[in-house]
């Protein structure tokens, strides 16, 4: 079973050479930690950024540099600093290749729900629909069932969609799942993860071939 | 040239008045228009329709408007952590629209660029969609939206000169240009005040003649909302 | 009787502190060389430049810096470059408050013809159809007939529209007229022209009031 | 980082075949991809349909393309003088589409940022509105415009850096900025070429997320369409 990190680690294997990526909080934010030596990609913020750098050294932060989870960044060689409306052109017009967020649900046609609990406080999607509707690569980063240990990966979500039939790829603790055909795909098992708890924690149709490897981190 | 000049915040707002709708730039507490805010809410104007893609915090930025109940209804992609606003959106005080941030940006721009709607894919099979044309565009649906419209339109710049051109800083820039062209009137704050003349025309980010006031702000809080920093020693 | 000048010297009397104006090729440019003292505007130029100066000393020439007449000149202090979709943006957002363009045919109801003869060779409408669509103020600077001696100010313009019900003024070497209601509004004569030859010249429907005052200029 | 400096415009078109359609910044000579140019023509791709707001002139600019007939189709706002290219069009050869010239803009633009088609009051009631939806919003009838699309995109900046950022200088930034962001392969070529980290990154006017292809360029005549003086003596 994986921790946070290593759904991170496992997502940035699927970073390309020379890609532009969108991060969203949470689990999706450890991704940049592990970016293979060979390749090189830029992070994309969508307040305004494109070549995101680590955070600060301390006493060297900056206000007017975040990211768009309002935390004090820095930028790199070869950074640009642009407005809400060309971030978004990049982002809609299919630029930025891949984005990694967060969910609550996701269902076996690729929809996803990441933005309201009915009752609940809503704080509002930001600019999660803009990215589900638009790039190529949407890999989910979640754990595999919620607190009550029902199942994420749903035939449909419960929850107020974000997107429709947008997601590609989900990482969980358990494994890689991908989205085609109105059914999850069994690509991976996490480490000393069985298929059996995987089919069990998975609500959604769930496709799983005779040999499903365990992934190598 | 016309006077765009004027002495503060104060001189600014004027012709703001109950019930208008106002756009202010800024991304969380990152470029929002502190003095703007500070004499809107001295001046106790009421009933404001607020266009900005937050809402501010207990106590700075936007949220300074809402403890004094100014605001009628806040228009933004992500209200965040705000205990007064949450007070009263619950109690019905406040009306919230919320739009997907890319949209929100880009009604702003259209609304400046004479483009009245346009067609976007976000949204789309959402609750965002309700009650909105779809139309299918190269196989993929999408929403239409509509370009906003705003009386007022406050924003925040790193260097203005006299003619009205704006240079932003950094992610500081965010909202600021497209709500800059998209207010019938623009009230510019900026950090530096130069003479016509002193920025380079090619640097600059808002051009002149999308605002119609500018003054030095008189201080700049530019308040952190998440410190996170590095220690020298550790890696990315 | 006005020369083109005089036509531009009048127009320029239309002119307000803190106009953006948008001048169009031909008679509208030499508008610019009669700003009043008292008030100052800006010219944009539709292919990227708000600021716009007088023309280079010679010597002084930049390839990069042209209006859209293609036009090496100047940039003011105070000077923006933009992109065309910007600058088409400040025109069509309505920013820029007045434009001053030449014409073929206007009628009285506001439609101008300027970009298209049939048979003839066509160049193209440019920004023309854009600034029509858009300014307030669609001034149109031309004589009040064509070299044939024929009305240019027509009930229906004859020629391919470039706009639809949108100029506002007329300023020929005749006279003033302002267009509204679906008729020309005779507002001042030329020094030295008779209202008889403004009728005689006028094809669309023309309101003439008792008096009609001789321009000041 | 991936490498997308190319060692000259004969590499940077590579993938460019008969057929393609390709926009070309510029407008008149003024910031027009002259490298891009010659190399296509010293290579002889033919039928190409090329969206550039005008035309070039006669030996120059896309000019250079007419006289080879390696234009099969221009979509533009103004073709202004060029006596080959009203040959051909009037012969038949050549297919044009006139376009308003904010309206080419705008569709560049929309191309880029995913926005497949927008309302602008552009043309209404003209022959361009033919065959158009028209939509009242406001009172005023606009008409529905599509984004365009584009295999190739050639644009020229003043400076360039390794990561594809790219500024422009003057009013040679006209087209380009949205063509950069239109092209499925955007090719640039540049005055000056700078490592990534060498430009501000606050003065950058297209990201390099837009740009895959950038190259020195070898010569820039820069010619001038244009050439209007005054004495030192005389008043503007």
């Amino acid at each position: 079973m994986l921790d946070k990190n290593g759904i991170a680690r496992r997502i940035a294997q699927e970073l390309q050479d020379g890609f532009y990526v969108n991060l969203g909080i949470g689990i999706p934010t450890l991704v940049a930690n592990y970016v293979s030596e060979g390749i090189s990609v830029e992070f994309q913020s969508e307040n305004g950024i494109l070549g995101m750098g680590p955070f600060p050294f301390e006493g060297e932060e900056d206000a007017d540099l975040i990211n768009a989870g309002k935390q004090t960044i820095t930028a790199l060689p070869g950074a640009s600093f642009f407005d809400s409306a060309t971030s978004f052109g990049m982002i809609r017009g299919q630029h930025v290749q891949m984005t990694v967020l967060g969910a609550m649900e996701v269902s076996e046609s690729g929809d996803i729900a990441n933005w309201k609990i009915p009752g609940k406080m809503v704080k509002g999607m930001g600019g999660a629909m803009d990215l589900v509707a638009s790039a190529e690569n949407i890999i989910v980063a979640m754990m595999h069932t919620n607190k009550a240990g029902e199942s994420k990966l749903l035939k449909q979500c419960s929850l107020p969609l974000t997107g429709v039939g947008c997601v590609r790829k989900v990482v969980t603790e358990l494994g890689v799942l991908e989205i085609k055909d109105g059914a999850f795909h069994l690509l991976e098992r996490a480490p000393g993860v069985s298929v059996k708890e995987i089919v069990a924690k998975t609500e959604g149709k769930l496709v799983v071939p005779d040999f499903v490897p365990e992934m190598a981190l | 040239m016309i006077q765009k000049t004027v002495s503060d915040a104060e001189e600014a707002i004027r012709g703001l008045r109950d019930g208008m709708t106002a756009m202010f730039g800024g991304f969380g507490l990152c470029g929002i228009p502190e003095n703007a805010i500070a004499a809107i809410r001295a001046l106790g104007i009421k009933n404001l329709v607020c266009i900005s893609n937050n809402a501010g915090v207990d106590g700075f930025g936007l949220g300074l408007l809402l403890e004094t109940r100014q605001i009628r209804k806040m228009i933004s992609s992500y209200v965040g952590e705000n205990d007064e606003f949450e007070r009263q959106m619950l109690s019905g005080e406040l009306e919230v629209e919320l739009v997907p941030q890319g949209t929100l940006a880009e009604r702003c721009r259209a609304a400046g660029a004479g483009i009245p709607a346009f067609y976007t894919p976000a949204g789309y099979g959402t609750e965002v969609a309700e009650g909105k044309e779809v139309r299918v565009f190269g196989g993929k649906p999408h929403i239409l939206e509509h370009a906003f419209e705003a009386d007022f339109a406050f924003v925040k710049a790193w260097k203005g000169d006299e003619a009205g051109n704006l240079i932003y800083k950094g992610t500081a820039r965010n909202f600021n240009p497209m709500m800059a062209m998209a207010g019938k009137i623009t009230v510019a704050e900026v950090e530096e005040l130069v003479p016509a003349g002193a920025l380079d025309p090619n640097e600059i980010h808002t051009p002149g003649i999308f605002v119609q006031r500018i003054f030095l702000g008189a201080h700049f809080e530019k308040r952190i909302e998440q410190r996170t920093v590095r220690s020298k020693t550790a890696q990315f």
